[in-house]
């Protein structure tokens, strides 16, 4: 999926048009009056009867769907007629990030519009890929790498008033560019992404160097006439003073660890605890009462363990909170957190594995269903194998996405652009 | 499946929530009361006194909307660009990160890098350059808005009052562009 | 497991393999999602169908799928927070709670009372904000499109509230360790009370015009049943865990910040119906009005955070904190390797396991009760995808 | 009693000067240019008119920017649908796609035909106005269900297998309350059954016949609110379900011939129920001679006019407050509330009429 | 227009008719067919009261009328029970080709 | 019969009205190139799984069964229950009402026994 | 005028009868009989049986073609082409069909115009026609239409039992 670099919305339409000196169309070329009358009537239905599609990914889309609601009521507009089917719409409203397994459905959904259409790209994400740009491999650095753009609102959720803001600024954008231009498609941005924080860094620094250079002289003429400048002192502003406060802590509610560790010695001799070696009951004791027990199992006792934990009576651990693994580098740990939600107390365990390209692990999915979602994403994040899953496929990810995302040493220049500092 | 009466129309039972102050020293570890056995309710038998209840109870609905019809002053929509002139954002209002200017056009950022570190999209950089005392000073403080989630990280990080959050929120634009802002009108001193 | 009779296409992935019904109708698949106004978002459904009855229901995910975990190891513990905002977006102070919990016991951070008292307010507020919008969503679901904009008239108040303590309406970054960034403002208190009571008052509306409201009975009654048993094998947490019966509130058996210091009810379903999810929530806002009288009642004075630390460098261990929001128990786990990054940060959210479920309730119903059980599960997808 | 004429001046006069079909024709001409007229004026103002409506049921204003009180916005909708591209998506069955949306607004068209509007208001006036009613929505029927087959979508087809069922079930407790007031009346002819409701308002049918008229008359409103294909009874389109229903893949212009039949069908179907129930284009009558002849002032086309916009602001009311119904809860309403219900209604009125224990 | 281009109508549609039911190897196209024929039956019905047959006895509308009337009640059935029976058919063979359809005793 | 002649123009005018919309937006609206999958059905956004012409279940076809059966019982109904109505007085051959709602009485039980029938069936479940 | 009329309807039922009869996709072949049954109710018009025209589109269009089409729907893919048959089947159906129409042509012709004095009363009314259906008289319709009440019950039933004859199994 070549969704990061470019779109395939590239084909027919006459691209490379210079947008106006507002950034809007260029204006119209004079005409008779007739044309231009029937331009301006076309244009201002087209710019008073906007339908957006319902089109909605994330946080935005709340604010979105608040412009509707009572408060902001975009049907002023003309807009409340929203959409379910692109086939109506003549708007989307990006609102919320487009991540790249979504990038081919919104290319997809832009294209089963009817033309004109028009896009507004609400909120930092889809400008830039905003609080996503950095490190993540999977959200599309702004949207007009997939679709033509025609406003952005920028924000993080941009508030209602904003977007309508937005959406008076694409109306007057449709009203100068009625009736003909409307068939001219907004370019697409085939520019290829890259660090911008460090570009404009270095772009500066190129220009500096100039400047520096051309400066000298009258840096040391200055230097010269004032030697005792010290430069202008900014004082800090008194921050707030706030008074150290002691933790309260609340104790861990059912079985103490202790108790626990001791009746499943019984079951399981070579059971340990996370980072205690030779763990006894005063050793837990020292950990303070919010201690939650951290078991370390060897791979053969995982499922038997996991098993007497979620039926013995003593425990009834019946809820598993999570199923996740960390890359240690030297290897891996499945870490996995129980929950008794009859007697409140829970237990952690991990179990280690080897850093290989797919270390296997027995799955829990007959013992909780809940398994079933969690060990599909530890494969699709680590390549965690689970035998005896009865569907392990990737949970998150397209299934042709390269390498597992969440090992330390997941490298992939083509989407991640790495953070500098 | 209990013998009991089914009552759908009935709240769900509620449990009382055992409040138990939490005061050091902690108290020993209790085992947790819980409720008892829940039950699974079989489905409600139809009758006409229920339906009727019911279908009355959609008349109450029609009441409800009719409520809002009947009186305009429950209108609470704000007509936004009729209401320019009246609208204040509230005093904490995060619209857009601006750096306050004095009457002589100066800030008072130093170009300490603070912001830059706590944004955590790489929303600032900060170009410095060095004034004629030679002294590292701010070149340009580089804010781009399209990528900015106005978390006021960097506000609470600067420890000089240079940036704030500023009101403005109609900053749409047709190209992408003019989002990335320079805050700064004059270098550092 | 018999092969398949006919000649049918294949199953699209995740499908389990079944005999085709014999009485001449045919099974069909059908695309629900990642666009389409039921599924909240970008899930993606992929339902078989015998007429109009859904045989099986495969949800697909990824669809928002940010890397929030993957970027959390690049970004400081504080950092961290505010992409926990863009997860559950309506429970952003309740996310940042947790997190800020996680950090505070790996830290030994305490929180001053009146911080906590913040913490508490704040909660309660974003969870009925959270459950008024969902009321709304499901009005609009199950068609009462009316519903879906009083839902929003209501919870603007509560928003207006947020814009004034934090400056924004939806991601609020407003938890930081050791209490919060800022006090509440002037006059907030006065302005919760005023709220609470136009809130009692809406609520009973909302009663008359939809929990009363025989189609919505008829509709959720029965429908999407989730036992005790799977429930709590599914994971389930949340209003609609405790609709199955699943009797677990973090607030409650897992006290954190000051919640053992009031009196609340936790409601509890008994058929894991619909209907039962539906009736949970509108108790919970009733119950977090009740909480939030306690509040504003005993709101002391004093300082709102402890004293900040110059950085947050985490020691080394793991760490994990649970807090309940608006839909279930929202997890925190921090595994730190003494840095100030986190070495490796999961999040468990309530809406992940909730939906698993999801397959389980919609067999054998209609296709319009699935756009009822999904509206009653309450899903926030951008918190499944993190 | 007063005599009412039965003929408009212009008929009159075309038919005394025109041999006779060219006299028909071109009364029906000038009939047709007004109805058409009636019905792009009445939808348009239809369609502001719902979105003003439901916004104050929502506490919010409506269209407010285009035009005084936004009296505009539909216009700019019909001059954008026309200029919006026409999409015809792979795979679908050409003759179907295109002729679905012409049939809804053609039925549409021809139920407003037999309306009386006024005394001398009504385009034609059958004999079996009735029968001819019934017969002519079927048309509806067949465009939603040819409309969605040809779509080859899988939402549309969903959509059409539904609205099928559900329209065509419908029809028969509506065909049902109306055969009470053919039964009253004794006569299927519109016009003639308005004027069989002369005098007080409780010789309106839906008072005259006690009890039974009440309660045809709630037959009639909910089963014609799912004829009308309109929430809380909108399971063919069902939004959040089926995304568009049978009209999913209905783009521009051929979408908004769906649209505009929904809100010409609202008006002609409150039409008629104020036809049947509510005395027509008759003037109400208080039984108090001052009152009444005061009343009377008004032309009886101001008063079929009020008494249709109130039975529609009726459909809106219900739409904006109810969910809506599961396609199965639809389909045993009608049949095993509705259906039987209006035949123990048929009953009932049977024996009342032929008791005469009806209001004299 | 007369009786005897009436009846020449109906003949018409009932030689098409009788063509398409004879080709049709879709039951259900088959059965349109069939639906033609009786068509043609049911214009001679009406023609017959409008205009009266060669040994037409006193003229009698109502009659011819009525007589449609319960024609069409009889197509109706017909066509009811025809297509349950296409139905059935589909069911068991999953297809509706006439040539096919020999073994429906067994 | 001259109505039939106005309401066949109207179904003309009601056909032309649309069907002229329909032509006028062909000719004035733009059309746009296809760029990839502009024609593919809707389907969320995806590609759609097998064909849209699905074999439905049959059950939904009894609906229509029992709809035509009461479709043409009520057709017998409109001439019959206008007989019952405030005596149109002088009229021949007027039958007495009694009878008439004797024989309607008859009549809407074998419909009312139909409905039952189908009911005890269960056709009327739509699944 | 009305003959002109009456020669252009007929003309098109033709045509619309052999689409309905050769089209090869189940669906034209629909909306060509549709055709033929709306021309049907306008011949009705023309031959002064209003209520018979009525009840044509209300039974035939309302109703059969609705159920036709479900039909079609629910057992075959409706754009699908049926196949030819073969050229001695089509000899041999042309052959029934020329014969047929020969006959009945003939017996039509002698038929001739048959037209009456007192045609103007055109059956609308409702009222007369029931009359004469409820009269239990001489030349009174009573027993049929009872009977048809019947009919239309055993018709209903035993299309139920038959089409559900699969479904018994499994309920």
């Amino acid at each position: 999926m070549g969704l990061m670099g470019g779109s395939p919305l590239t084909g027919p339409g006459p691209e490379g048009i210079q947008p106006g000196p507002d950034g809007g169309f260029p204006p119209l070329p004079e005409t008779g009056g007739l044309t231009n009358a029937v331009d301006w009537v076309v244009g201002w239905a087209r710019s008073n009867s906007l339908w957006p599609l319902v089109f909605g990914t994330s946080c935005c889309a709340i604010e979105m769907m608040a412009t509707g609601a009572s408060h902001n009521d975009w049907a002023r507009f003309g807009l409340e007629v929203a959409r379910a089917s692109p086939r109506q719409a003549d708007l989307i409203i990006l609102a919320g990030t487009i991540v790249e397994k979504m990038g081919s459905r919104l290319i997809t959904l832009y294209e089963q519009m009817p033309g004109p259409k028009y896009v507004i790209a609400m909120g930092a994400c889809t400008i830039s890929g905003g609080p996503f740009y950095y490190d993540s491999y999977s959200v599309v650095k702004g949207a007009d790498r997939l679709i033509p753009v025609d406003v952005y609102v920028p924000g993080c959720p941009p508030r209602p008033e904003a977007l309508l803001y937005g959406v008076m600024k694409l109306q007057e954008l449709i009203k100068k560019g009625a009736w003909r231009n409307s068939l001219i498609p907004r370019p697409i941005n085939h520019a290829p992404f890259k660090d911008e924080m460090s570009e404009t860094a270095r772009e500066w620094e190129a220009k500096e160097k100039l400047k520096q250079e051309g400066m000298k002289e009258a840096q040391e003429k200055f230097k010269a006439e004032n030697p005792d400048f010290k430069g202008v002192v900014i004082k800090r502003v008194a921050a707030p003073k706030f008074d150290e406060v002691a933790r309260v802590v609340r104790p861990a509610r059912g079985l103490p660890p202790a108790e626990i560790l001791a009746l499943l010695k019984t079951f399981f001799p070579t059971l340990g605890v996370y980072n205690l070696p030779e763990p006894d009951a005063a050793k837990l004791a020292a950990l303070g009462p919010e201690y939650v027990l951290d078991l370390t199992v060897p791979k053969e006792d995982y499922l038997p363990l996991i098993s007497l934990l979620r039926d013995d009576a003593r425990f009834k651990l019946d809820f598993l909170i999570e199923l996740t693994a960390v890359d240690w580098k030297d290897r891996f740990e499945v870490i996995v957190h129980l929950l008794s939600t009859e007697k409140g107390h829970k237990v952690f365990l991990r179990c280690a594995l080897p850093h290989d390209a797919h270390p296997e692990l027995p799955s829990l999915t007959d013992l909780f269903s809940a398994a079933n979602w969690h060990e599909r994403e530890a494969w699709d994040f680590f390549g965690i194998r689970f035998t005896g899953h009865p569907d392990l496929r990737r949970l998150f990810l397209d299934d042709d996405f390269p390498g597992h995302p969440l090992r330390k040493d997941f490298e992939d220049p083509s989407r991640v652009v790495k953070r500098p500092y | 499946m209990s013998e009991e009466t089914p009552k759908p129309d009935a709240t769900p039972e509620v449990k009382p929530a055992e409040a138990k102050p939490a005061a050091p020293p902690p108290p020993p570890p209790v085992t947790y009361p819980r409720s008892a056995g829940v039950t699974m309710a079989a489905a409600p038998k139809a009758s006409l006194s229920r339906f009727l209840g019911d279908a009355f109870g959609l008349f109450k609905g029609m009441n409800v909307t009719m409520r809002y019809f009947r009186k305009p002053s429950r209108i609470v929509t704000r007509e936004y660009p009729e209401n320019r002139g009246t609208l204040k954002m509230s005093e904490r209002f995060r619209g857009q990160v601006v750096m306050p200017h004095d009457e002589k056009n100066e800030h008072t950022c130093t170009a300490c890098t603070l912001c830059e570190k706590a944004c955590p999209n790489g929303s600032i950089s900060i170009l410095t350059t060095k004034n004629l005392a030679s002294k590292r000073v701010l070149g340009a403080f580089v804010y781009r808005l399209s990528s900015c989630t106005l978390c006021n990280l960097c506000i609470e990080a600067c420890p000089f009052d240079a940036i704030r959050m500023g009101h403005g929120f109609e900053m749409a634009t047709f190209t992408r562009d003019p989002l990335d802002l320079i805050l700064n009108k004059t270098e550092g001193r | 497991m018999e092969a398949l009779k006919t000649s049918a296409p294949a199953l699209p992935p995740g499908f389990s393999l079944r005999e085709t019904r014999a009485d001449g109708s045919q099974e069909y698949f059908l695309n629900m999602g990642p666009q389409h106004p039921s599924t909240h978002g970008v899930l993606k459904l992929v339902v078989r169908l015998d007429g109009e009855t859904v045989v099986e229901v495969v949800p697909h995910l990824g669809f928002i799928h940010r890397a929030i975990e993957k970027m959390g190891e690049n970004e400081t513990f504080v950092q961290y927070i505010h992409l926990t905002d863009r997860m559950d977006y309506l429970s952003s102070h309740i996310n940042n709670l947790g997190v800020c919990m996680a950090i505070e016991k790996a830290m030994g951070i305490g929180v001053p009372e009146r911080g906590e008292y913040i913490r508490v307010l704040v909660s309660e507020l974003q969870r009925i904000q959270s459950h008024l919008l969902w009321w709304g969503a499901f009005g609009m679901d199950l068609g009462a499109v009316s519903a879906f904009l009083y839902g929003f008239k209501e919870r603007e108040k509560i928003t207006q509230l947020f814009e004034e303590l934090c400056g924004a309406r939806l991601t609020m970054n407003f938890f930081r360790p050791g209490g919060s960034n800022a006090d509440v403002p002037e006059g907030f208190i006065g302005k919760v009370k005023e709220l609470l009571e136009e809130m009692k008052f809406s609520l009973d509306e909302f009663d008359t015009l939809i929990s009363k409201n025989m189609i919505i009975r008829e509709r959720c009654f029965g429908v999407g049943r989730l036992s005790r048993e799977r429930a709590a094998n599914y994971g389930c947490s949340g209003p609609v865990g405790r609709a199955s019966g699943v009797d677990f509130d973090v607030r409650r058996d897992d006290p954190y910040s000051i919640y053992d210091r009031f009196k609340f009810e936790v409601p509890l379903g008994s058929n894991g119906d619909c209907l039962d999810r539906y009736l949970v929530r509108i108790a919970e806002m009733r119950q977090s009005v009740r909480i939030l009288e306690q509040v504003v009642a005993a709101f002391p004075e004093g300082q709102y955070r402890s004293k900040e630390k110059a950085s947050y460098k985490v020691p080394a261990g793991s760490y994990f904190s649970a807090v309940e929001t608006a839909r279930g128990m929202f997890g925190t786990y921090f595994v730190s390797d003494n840095s100030f990054k986190p070495y490796r940060v999961k999040s468990r959210s309530p809406n992940f396991s909730n939906l698993s479920a999801l397959n389980e309730m919609a067999q054998g119903g209609k296709i319009a009760d699935l756009v009822a059980i999904l509206s009653t599960l309450d899903l926030i997808i951008p918190d499944i995808d993190r | 009693m007063t005599e009412i004429p039965a003929n408009n001046p212009v008929g009159d006069f075309l038919r005394a000067n025109l041999p006779a079909p060219w006299a028909a024709i071109g009364n029906g001409l000038i009939a047709v240019a007004a109805l058409a007229g009636l019905v792009t004026v009445t939808a348009i103002f239809l369609i502001w008119l719902e979105r003003k409506v439901c916004a104050h049921f929502q506490a919010r204003l409506g269209p407010t920017r285009v035009g005084p009180f936004g009296l505009l916005q539909p216009i700019a909708d019909a001059i954008k649908l026309l200029m919006k591209e026409n999409v015809k998506p792979r795979g679908v069955d050409a003759l179907a796609y295109f002729l679905a949306p012409l049939l809804p607004i053609t039925g549409s068209f021809l139920v407003l035909a037999v309306i009386p509007f006024g005394p001398t208001l009504q385009v034609v006036d059958l004999q079996a106005g009735v029968v001819y009613v019934v017969a002519v929505s079927g048309l509806g029927i067949l465009g939603i269900l040819i409309g969605g087959w040809g779509s080859n979508n899988k939402y549309s087809l969903l959509g059409s297998m539904r609205s099928g069922a559900q329209l065509f079930s419908y029809e028969l407790s509506m065909v049902l309350c109306m055969l009470l007031i053919v039964m009253g009346s004794g006569t299927a002819s519109l016009r003639e059954i308005v004027l069989s409701q002369q005098g007080p308002f409780w010789h309106w049918w839906i008072i005259k016949m006690p009890l039974a008229g009440v309660a045809a008359f709630v037959l009639f409103m909910v089963s014609s609110t799912a004829e009308l294909n309109r929430g809380p009874l909108d399971l063919s389109e069902a939004e959040s379900e089926l995304t568009g229903g049978f009209h999913t893949e209905y783009t521009g212009i051929s979408f908004s011939m769906f649209f505009l039949a929904e809100f010409v069908n609202m008006f002609a179907s409150a039409g008629l129920g104020a036809t049947l129930f509510l005395g027509g284009f008759l003037p109400v009558q208080l039984g108090y001679a001052p009152v009444d002849h005061a009343l009377a002032m008004l032309p009886g086309v101001c008063w079929f006019f009020a008494k249709t916009y109130s039975l529609i602001f009726l459909y809106m009311w219900f739409r904006w407050t109810f969910p809506r119904l599961r396609i199965d809860h639809l389909l045993s309403l009608e049949w095993k509330f509705l259906l039987p219900a209006s035949m123990a209604n048929m009953l009932l009125g049977a024996t009342l009429v032929a008791f005469r224990w009806i209001i004299p | 227009m007369n009786l005897s281009a009436c009846l020449l109508l109906a003949a018409g549609l009932f030689a098409i008719g009788a063509y398409g039911l004879l080709t049709r190897r879709n039951l259900i196209a088959a059965l349109m067919s069939l639906e033609l024929m009786v068509n043609a039956a049911l214009i001679n019905f009406v023609a017959f009261a409008r205009f009266g047959g060669p040994a037409a006895g006193p003229h009698d509308p109502e009659a011819g009328s009525l007589f449609a009337l319960f024609a069409v009640a009889v197509t109706a059935a017909e066509m009811a029970l025809a297509l349950a029976i296409v139905i059935a058919v589909h069911r068991q063979r999953r297809h509706l080709d006439v040539r096919e359809l020999d073994g429906l005793h067994g | 019969m001259t109505e039939y002649i106005i309401i066949g123009v109207f179904a003309l005018v009601g056909l032309l009205f649309a069907g002229a919309a329909m032509v006028f937006s062909r000719i004035v609206a733009p059309r746009f190139p296809d760029t990839g999958k502009k024609l593919d059905a809707y389907e969320s956004g995806e590609d759609a799984i097998g064909t849209a012409r699905i074999q439905f279940k049959l059950g939904y076809y009894l609906f229509a069964l029992v709809f035509l059966v009461f479709d043409v019982e009520a057709i017998f109904l409109f001439p019959a229950l206008a007989n019952l109505g405030p005596a149109a007085d002088g009229e021949a051959g007027q039958i007495s009402p009694l009878f008439v709602w004797g024989e309607i009485v008859v009549f809407v039980a074998v419909l009312g026994f139909a409905l039952y029938y189908a009911w005890r069936k269960k056709v009327l479940e739509w699944d | 005028m009305r003959d002109a009329f009456f020669y252009a309807v007929g003309a098109a039922m033709l045509g619309l009868a052999a689409i309905t009869v050769l089209a090869r996709n189940l669906f034209r072949a629909a909306l060509g009989l549709l055709g033929v049954l709306l021309g049907t109710a306008v011949l009705f018009l023309l031959l002064k049986a209003e209520l018979v025209a009525l009840v044509q589109v209300m039974v035939y269009i309302g109703g059969i073609m609705i159920f036709v089409l479900y039909a079609v729907l629910l057992t075959s893919e409706l754009g699908g082409r049926m196949a030819r048959p073969s050229p001695a089947k089509l000899a041999l159906a042309a052959a029934v069909a020329a014969i047929s129409l020969g006959f009945l042509g003939r017996l039509a012709m002698r038929a001739g115009p048959g037209e009456r004095g007192d045609m103007s009363t055109a059956i609308a009314a409702l009222k007369p026609l029931g009359a004469r259906m409820l009269n239990s008289g001489p030349g009174g319709f009573l027993i049929p239409f009872e009977l048809i009440s019947l009919l239309l019950l055993a018709a209903m039933v035993g299309a139920i039992a038959v089409a559900r004859d699969g479904k018994g199994g499994s309920p």
